[in-house]
């Protein structure tokens, strides 16, 4: 910056802070791309599973329960034809294929991810923009979510999903509502930083009515924290499913979802851990592909909280 | 480099290595120089010039991804480069010691300033406590600073700023070191504290014998301080001589170009404006209130009754120390903050108390250019569509106002092709040009310039002082200019407004006040404005302008 | 600071008040009825509305708000439906078990996540702290009954050192009480141990990298005295309110945990409370919860001041 | 590896040298099927709360090993010549466990009680002229017309018992919970210990007077070989059975079926049959609503199920379960076949042809399933694939079940709130014969939730409640059998039995309709 040029130095092309170059610099980090390509193969697992040698995930089968991994059986179809279908995961008390739930499960368990993240993230984002921006609705917004903060989120999540007939949607609310309040801080605090900045106050300046000084100037300096916290919530969610399972109070059993099969094979644990052995397998490893993107991400995109 | 006496510091042709990507592939290069006891080397130059890096590679504190590739350091005769670490410890605050631009972030803050300086003592010496305690605070004697006994137990946050750099300046001469190194010892203190601390270390160099090199941007400290200057730029020694013959008969174009740069301290006598009044101010204050039920209620007069007329066509600057109020009255008065009591009066009507649906309307007459170049446009936006977004939204096309963008480009001394970039794409000085592009698009009549150059070097200053004239007798703009700095304002303010502690102690046409400044305060402030003698370049501003 | 303090338990009315609305309400609009519940098996309709009008539930949703809100202001958290005991005297009974676990949790998890982090950060970017980093993430990844049962499987059943369930009161014996309390902490620590290196971590590099450190190196200070006398309390803060904020989660995983290891403790009696539509214990136990997560957070915030002299209230 | 180890020794050994002599060996330790939380037996017919009953209060009659009633705290009985007045003398030497003596007023209040409460209970009352007592020891029961319910209602085995109580506890309204527990029975429940969700405590009654005759079922002497019972609420099974095999419990009563296998291979450990009859699972359609209140409906349901498959879903090993078609429970006296013929044997052909006669429309039936209780879990998945297998379209809704109790006594259509079918198991004690048995209450709004209503039902099941003769109560239930497979109050899917596990040197568990505790020993 010592001798003033009139013209630019070498005219590059305009990156896009969220653009192309961005994705590309976030693939070269190997811990981005890993958790990434597992996620994908997940969601690949999860969306191909009809044609990966699966059965009917939900066809109970009572004469061969908690068979070892291994186990072939004979199906004899409508037409009176048989086959010998080989269970690769065992089947489990219900004589279902472990295999094929398992890979069902990965729908469900990364359903509740994105969904959980999506919605939190989204009802987060609207109130902590209000609660940043509308000084009136501040307090209301911002006590109520120190009342939903102060409650613990398991035992939130417990009376959510009793609030509802247990299924999907229910859990989905219940790992969601808890969230919320941390979203909202967390773009409240933004929106109140930057508001402060002198390119906001240029932009009120300039005669910017509000919402769209907001979706200008303000919402995009929320997008890169809230991706990082996405994936983080995303990685939280799939955990807390399994825990509400665990506690007999997660998605309905005949659905398969990791934590579902899981907290269905804990009581197995010692005689077939086949049960819990491979649905575990898959849940840890995707968590820890998201936590890992989510590491990445927030290196990449949000170098100040590195490490947190 | 005195032959009398050995050089207490000598560096030989220094090279040190960027890392790959950077601008250039050495920070430093065939850097030689030498300190001589009892002398101050004042290492100038502007940001990127290399002058940091030297003195933490003498340091030995050099961030890992800097490597001396060539050259030699030695302090009293002794190679620093190829010194063991443990040896390089054993040096660091015994034989030589460093002081920091920041004295706030340099103290920790969570430990006692007395144990921090005895800190230095635990590190080399031997002393039992009470005799740590005793040299302890004889040196906090020694350094001015009031009530030892306090000062030692009182932690950084306590103290002024003024107060930290003493600190840290006992803490560094305690063991006498043979070298002091001062990284821009002044730069973010206000200007009377600025003056005690320069001739603090004035005196304790003078008083034992250290050497001392001086690293600062600042041509008025060096001319306040140095005995010899070295006059840095990329990386390389352009100049370097003594002080007298560098500043007062450079060889150096780059040199040259630096001194003519700074502003002088003697304002040129303006004529007195005469347009339409644009602007008025009456009893303007601001008031903030903190505290609550169980909290003693604490009311802050951040300003008081402040009462200003610009005229269009003329600047006024607001002159101050931190503190004094005067970024609250320019933000008062953008409605960036509504004002607590007063009026503001822009033309007939008082936008004082208008409420953001009504004000919108009247933004366009009054706009900011904003101190931090870095953060006042957004980052993810283009320069065009930053520049745009305000006539855009008084209902021009978006075509039309391209336009307009482009011949405003040209107008600040940019290539309009540059419209479709991003700021980060723009030095600082370019991106306050872009952002003065921005305001000008509003066509305004009013334009408040909050610190608008202070962050910037100083050759690039003078081209935005210039270009900010320029715009004025252009649009004949009344100008608010806010600025701590005195040549600045001597530069290029009609009248000038003194403020401290949220009130107005004096204002006048601006010659009137360098000449015969009847406050106290003012009094203090042009005495401690460091090199007071020093400068020149008032004529040269407007040529200047269209570089 | 007493005003401080007093200032920060008036705020938490407000908050406290919150939680008991949005508890009340929810329960309430719970489809389970607990008078079906207490009625039993074989209660007619008729047996059922008579449960329900001796609970009160027949009232309007206002009255029994204001029923109970009136009970609490008086120190009454009233009776269990299901219990037949003052829900004070339940929860009393409750807490031994539930704080060993939480404080021996949080002590494993301290002791072993604080030098980790400071290790890893001062190590930053070697293999050490690669480890450290992918094991805690390891720990964020499996859920919480999974590390039971395999620490049960490998200390209790292989191994047999510890036994595999059960609480043994303090009063039981000191041995006896910590001996049972070692696997379930364990197990709950994992996830902290992982949360609480990461935050050292980070708050450790960021110290490291402020102007302080470097004046300390240019006064000739060792690498060691910078890590723990210069950076280590400056780091203090972020550290202190990770660990409080672990503290105020704990109850999550201290429910999982106390039916993994089958401790009679206040996570199962919440469990069991909810499972029962057992409303005032239900009620009584979440608003604990909250006031002893405001209260947690008035102790990490006070706390603040003892590492930083800045922080004065 | 070394230094963990140390510390663990050192853990080892701290134990060692604090704990207080560990507890007294004559410390059972049970896990139950279920913690006590209620202690009412009287007021609730959770199994939990008999198995409690059993523990601290006594009987007036039992029933012994053969199914025989015999006198438990009565010494011995007349009957008046026309059948219609029983007079009740008390042994000697009962006691309450204050120390006060049981009286006969004691005895004719908690009748009182358990007649108000129990389903059996308030049809003998319906017989019931009045009781007075003659004197401390005796009471007289006068009859408005023969029945042999009277005696059969006092050995009632299971919920409800009909326990005894002090007067004062007895006179508490039947519909509020007891709080005040002082027994006859062979344990103390120590209060102070009590603790819900951990633990329930009980000592042995030092003053208790055990019959003299050997004990044999509910009947016969209970002699207390224990000192001290607990009964610890382990609700994750696994941890339950890894406790007994480590040898931190004593005893399981109703271990996970597939956790039998483990068991089975530990030689430390034992498996004991106590409960010969078992327990029947049942699935109960709500008769109010569309579709099941067409009995044509109900009956595809007898046609589309089956209960192999239910059993092997949920118990597995044939060794503990039994197809058994008899509604009166396989191998008690009233077990019949009659009318079974092509029933349960899933003829999905003959389900569809019902349903298209009844002209069912599709309209998913809503089956509550609960998935917390582990005896339960797997039926409600067995029941949806059978029933769409036979025509039926099936919304399964799972929940606790809690929610289950608390929404099956809700009579809103099944879209509101309220429910189609429902899944529960009873004890074969408690089903032995059509009066009994509840589902089989066809008394439209007075019987349980699912409200059948069907007077000829109803009337064979007074016509049972008096007859006195056996040969003409076989009768009489081979008729409510022939009746149940027009009306169907209810489908039963199968006999199952859940051992006991036990270490092995816990010995002298009786065979009997509940688990109880008394000459139950534990050996060196």
């Amino acid at each position: 910056m010592s001798a003033e040029p009139t013209l630019l130095a070498p005219a590059v092309a305009a990156p896009l802070p969220l653009g192309r170059t961005l994705a590309a610099r976030l693939l070269r980090n190997p811990v981005v791309a890993l958790g990434a390509g597992f996620l994908l193969l997940m969601a690949l697992v999860g969306a191909l599973a009809p044609v990966l040698g699966t059965l009917d995930p939900t066809a109970i089968n009572p004469a061969t329960r908690n068979r070892p991994p291994g186990f072939e059986r004979t199906i004899r179809a409508e037409d009176g034809t048989t086959t010998t279908y080989r269970h690769r995961m065992g089947t489990d008390s219900l004589g279902r294929d472990v295999y094929s739930r398992v890979l069902y499960g990965a729908r469900i368990s990364l359903l509740i991810a994105v969904s959980v993240a999506a919605l939190s993230l989204a009802i987060g984002l609207l109130l902590g923009l209000v609660a940043g921006y509308i000084r009136p609705l501040d307090g209301p917004i911002m006590r109520l979510m120190d009342g939903l903060m102060a409650i613990p989120g398991i035992l939130l999540a417990i009376a959510v999903v009793s609030l509802f007939r247990a299924g999907l949607p229910a859990v989905i609310a219940a790992i969601v509502v808890p969230e919320i309040p941390r979203v909202v801080r967390l773009v409240r605090s933004i929106v109140l930083s930057v508001r402060e900045e002198p390119y906001v106050e240029a932009a009120i300046m300039a005669g910017t009515r509000l919402p769209l000084l907001m979706a200008r100037h303000i919402l995009p300096n929320t997008v890169a924290p809230l991706i990082v916290q996405g994936t983080f919530i995303a990685a939280s969610a799939i955990l807390v499913e399994a825990v509400l399972s665990f506690l007999g109070i997660g998605i309905p059993p005949e659905t398969p979802s990791w934590g579902n099969i899981m907290a269905e094979g804990r009581n197995l644990f010692r005689v077939y851990p086949h049960n819990i052995l491979y649905p575990g397998i898959f849940l840890g490893l995707t968590v820890l592909a998201v936590n890992m993107l989510g590491d990445g991400l927030r290196d990449t995109l949000d170098p100040k909280m590195t490490g947190r | 480099m005195s032959d009398a006496t050995a050089p207490v510091l000598e560096v030989e042709n220094l090279a040190i290595a960027l890392p790959g990507g950077g601008d250039r592939l050495r920070a430093v290069d065939g850097v030689s120089f030498a300190v001589a006891p009892g002398e101050i080397v004042c290492v100038v130059g502007e940001s990127g010039s290399g002058k940091s890096v030297t003195a933490f590679s003498v340091m030995g504190l050099l961030a890992k991804v800097l490597k001396p590739v060539a050259g030699s350091i030695r302090l009293l005769g002794e190679d620093i480069l190829t010194a063991s670490p443990q040896r390089l410890r054993a040096l660091r605050g015994d034989r030589m010691a460093m002081i920091f631009q920041e004295p706030m972030t340099a103290l920790n803050p969570v430990l006692t300033v007395g144990d921090q300086i005895e800190e230095v003592l635990r590190i080399h010496t031997d002393l039992g406590p009470k005799e740590r305690r005793a040299k302890v605070l004889a040196m906090l004697e020694a350094m001015h600073l009031p009530d030892p006994e306090r000062m030692h137990a009182s932690y950084p946050h306590q103290l002024s700023g003024g107060q930290r750099q003493r600190v840290m300046i006992a803490a560094a001469l305690i063991l006498d070191p043979a070298l002091l190194i001062a990284d821009e010892p002044t730069t973010a203190l206000d200007v009377t504290t600025q003056a005690q601390i320069l001739k603090l270390i004035r005196e304790m160099q003078e008083r034992r014998g250290t050497g001392v090199l001086f690293i600062t941007h600042d041509f008025g400290v060096v001319a306040e301080i140095a005995d010899r200057v070295v006059v840095m730029q990329r990386g390389r020694i352009v100049e370097q001589g003594p002080a007298a013959q560098v500043l007062g008969n450079p060889e150096h174009p780059y040199t040259k170009m630096l001194i003519a740069a700074v502003p002088t301290m003697t304002p040129a006598r303006r004529p007195p404006v005469t347009g339409a009044l644009a602007l008025e101010t009456a009893g303007l204050a601001k008031t903030y209130r903190s505290g609550g039920l169980f909290k003693k209620a604490r009311e802050v007069h951040a300003a008081a009754d402040v009462a200003i007329r610009i005229h269009r066509g003329e600047t006024v600057g607001i002159v101050g120390e931190s503190g004094s109020g005067k970024s609250t009255v320019a933000r008062c008065i953008a409605r960036l903050i509504a004002p607590s009591a007063g009026q503001i009066m822009v033309g007939d009507r008082d936008i004082a108390r208008l409420p953001e649906r009504r004000l919108r309307p009247l933004r366009r007459t009054i706009q900011v250019v904003f101190q931090d170049p870095f953060r006042s446009l957004n980052p993810r936006r283009t320069v065009g569509n930053s520049i745009i977004e305000g006539p855009v939204n008084f209902g021009a096309t978006p075509e039309a106002a391209t336009a307009r963008a482009r011949e405003l480009m040209g107008l600040v001394g940019l290539d309009p092709s540059a419209l479709a970039r991003y700021p980060h794409q723009f030095s600082g000085g370019q991106r306050q040009r872009i952002a003065l592009a921005r305001a000008l698009a509003m066509e305004p009549e009013i334009l408040i310039a909050d610190e608008a150059v202070s962050a910037l070097d100083v050759s690039v200053q003078r081209q935005v002082l210039a270009l900010l004239d320029d715009v004025q007798r252009r649009f004949d703009l009344a100008i608010l200019f806010i600025t701590h700095d005195l040549r600045v304002a001597a530069q290029i303010c009609d009248r000038l407004i003194v403020m401290q502690r949220g009130r107005i102690v004096e204002q006048g046409p601006t010659a009137e006040v360098f000449a015969r400044p009847d406050a106290a305060y003012t009094r203090a402030l042009i005495e401690a404005a460091p090199g007071r003698e020093f400068g020149r370049g008032a004529g040269q501003v407007q040529e200047a302008a269209s570089a | 600071m007493l005003g401080y303090v007093l200032r920060r338990l008036l705020a938490a009315i407000p908050v406290l008040a919150i939680v008991a609305v949005l508890v009340f309400l929810m329960l309430r609009l719970t489809p389970g009825d607990p008078a079906a519940v207490i009625a039993g098996d074989n209660a007619s309709s008729e047996q059922i509305a008579q449960v329900r009008s001796k609970l009160g539930l027949d009232q309007p949703l206002p009255a029994q708000f204001a029923i109970w809100i009136g009970n609490l202001a008086t120190g009454n958290l009233g009776e269990s439906f299901f219990f037949k005991k003052s829900i004070g005297e339940l929860i009393l009974g409750r807490i031994e078990p539930t704080l060993s676990l939480a404080a021996a949790t949080m002590l494993i998890a301290v002791c072993l996540a604080i030098p980790l982090g400071v290790v890893a950060a001062y190590r930053h970017g070697s293999w050490l702290d690669r480890i450290v980093m992918g094991v805690s993430v390891l720990g964020f990844s499996v859920p919480v009954f999974v590390i039971g049962y395999l620490l049960i499987y490998i200390f209790a059943i292989t191994l047999g050192w510890f036994p595999v369930q059960g609480y043994q009161p303090l009063s039981g014996g000191l041995g006896g009480y910590l001996h049972r309390l070692v696997l379930p902490s364990l197990t709950l620590s994992v996830v902290y141990i992982a949360l609480i290196a990461r935050m050292t971590r980070a708050s450790v590099l960021e110290v490291l990298n402020e102007d302080y450190i470097r004046t300390a190196r240019a006064k000739g200070q060792v690498e060691r005295k910078i890590l723990f006398r210069h950076a280590l309390k400056n780091a203090a803060v972020p550290i202190v309110t990770v660990v409080g904020i672990g503290i105020a989660l704990l109850i999550g995983g201290v429910v999982v945990t106390e039916s993994v290891f089958a401790i009679p403790g206040l996570g199962r009696l919440t469990v069991d409370a909810v499972l029962a539509r057992d409303y005032p214990t239900i009620q009584a136990l979440i608003l604990m919860f909250s006031g002893v997560y405001v209260l947690i957070n008035l102790l990490i915030d006070l706390t603040y001041s003892l590492f930083d002299p800045r922080i004065r209230h | 590896m070394a230094f963990r180890r140390s510390v663990l020794g050192l853990v080892a050994a701290t134990a060692a040298l604090l704990a207080p002599g560990i507890a007294p060996a004559q410390t059972l330790k049970a896990v139950m099927h279920s913690d006590v939380k209620i202690v009412d037996p009287i007021w609730t017919t959770a199994y939990i709360v008999r198995n409690h009953g059993y523990m601290i209060y006594d009987t007036l009659f039992a029933l012994d090993g053969q199914g025989e009633v015999k006198p438990q705290m009565v010494d011995t009985y007349t009957m008046s010549p026309d059948n219609l007045a029983y007079t009740f003398t008390l042994r000697d030497g009962l006691k309450w466990h204050d120390g006060k003596p049981v009286t006969a007023e004691d005895c004719v209040a908690s009748i009182k009680r358990w007649g108000a409460r129990d389903s059996l209970g308030q049809k003998l009352m319906t017989f019931v002229e009045g009781m007075s007592t003659d004197d401390a020891k005796r009471f007289t029961v006068k009859l408005k017309s023969p029945t042999g319910l009277l005696l059969f209602g006092l050995a009632k085995p299971s919920s409800n018992v009909p326990f005894m109580m002090p007067k004062r506890v007895a006179e508490t309204d039947p519909n509020q919970q007891i709080s005040d527990f002082t027994g006859s029975g062979p344990f103390v429940m120590k209060t102070d210990e009590w603790k819900p969700g951990d633990r329930i405590v009980y000592t042995k009654f030092k003053d208790y007077k055990p019959r003299p005759e050997p004990a044999s079922g509910l009947a016969g002497g209970k002699v207390v070989k224990v000192d001290r019972v607990e009964w610890l609420a382990i609700s994750d099974q696994q941890q339950a059975v890894n406790a007994l095999l480590a040898g931190e419990i004593d005893l399981i009563e109703q271990p996970a079926y597939d956790l039998i296998p483990l068991l089975k291979s530990d030689s430390s450990v034992k498996l004991v049959d106590y409960n010969p009859l078992g327990l029947q699972y049942a699935m109960r359609p709500n008769h109010l609503i569309k579709p099941f209140d067409n009995p044509k409906v109900r009956q595809a349901l007898t046609y589309a199920l089956n209960q192999t498959d239910f059993l092997q879903a949920v118990v597995g090993d044939p060794d503990y379960y039994k197809t058994c078609k008899a509604l009166f429970v396989c191998g008690s006296p009233l077990a019949t076949d009659k009318g079974m013929d092509g029933l349960l044997e899933s003829n999905f052909a003959k389900s569809k042809q019902l349903l298209k006669e009844a002209g069912y429309d599709g309209t998913p039936i809503v089956l509550l399933h609960s998935t917390d209780l582990q005896t339960l879990t797997n039926l409600g998945p067995v029941a949806k694939q059978l029933l769409e297998k036979g025509g039926f379209k099936v919304d399964m809704q799972s929940s606790d079940w809690q929610t289950v109790v608390s929404r099956r006594v809700r009579k809103d259509p099944a879209d509101k709130g309220g429910w189609n079918l429902m899944n529960t198991s009873w004890v074969s004690a408690d089903i032995l014969n059509p009066v009994m048995s509840s589902f089989m209450n066809m008394s439209c709004d007075k019987a349980p939730f699912g409200w059948p209503c069907d007077a000829e039902m109803e009337k064979l099941r007074d016509d049972f409640a008096r007859e006195v003769d056996p040969a003409k109560q076989k009768a009489l239930a081979e008729a409510v059998q022939m009746r149940w497979r027009e009306v169907v109050p209810y489908v039963h899917l199968g006999q199952f039995y859940i051992p006991i596990a036990a270490r092995k040197n816990v010995t002298g568990i009786l065979t009997a309709a509940a688990p109880v505790f008394w000459n139950v020993e534990k050996t060196k």
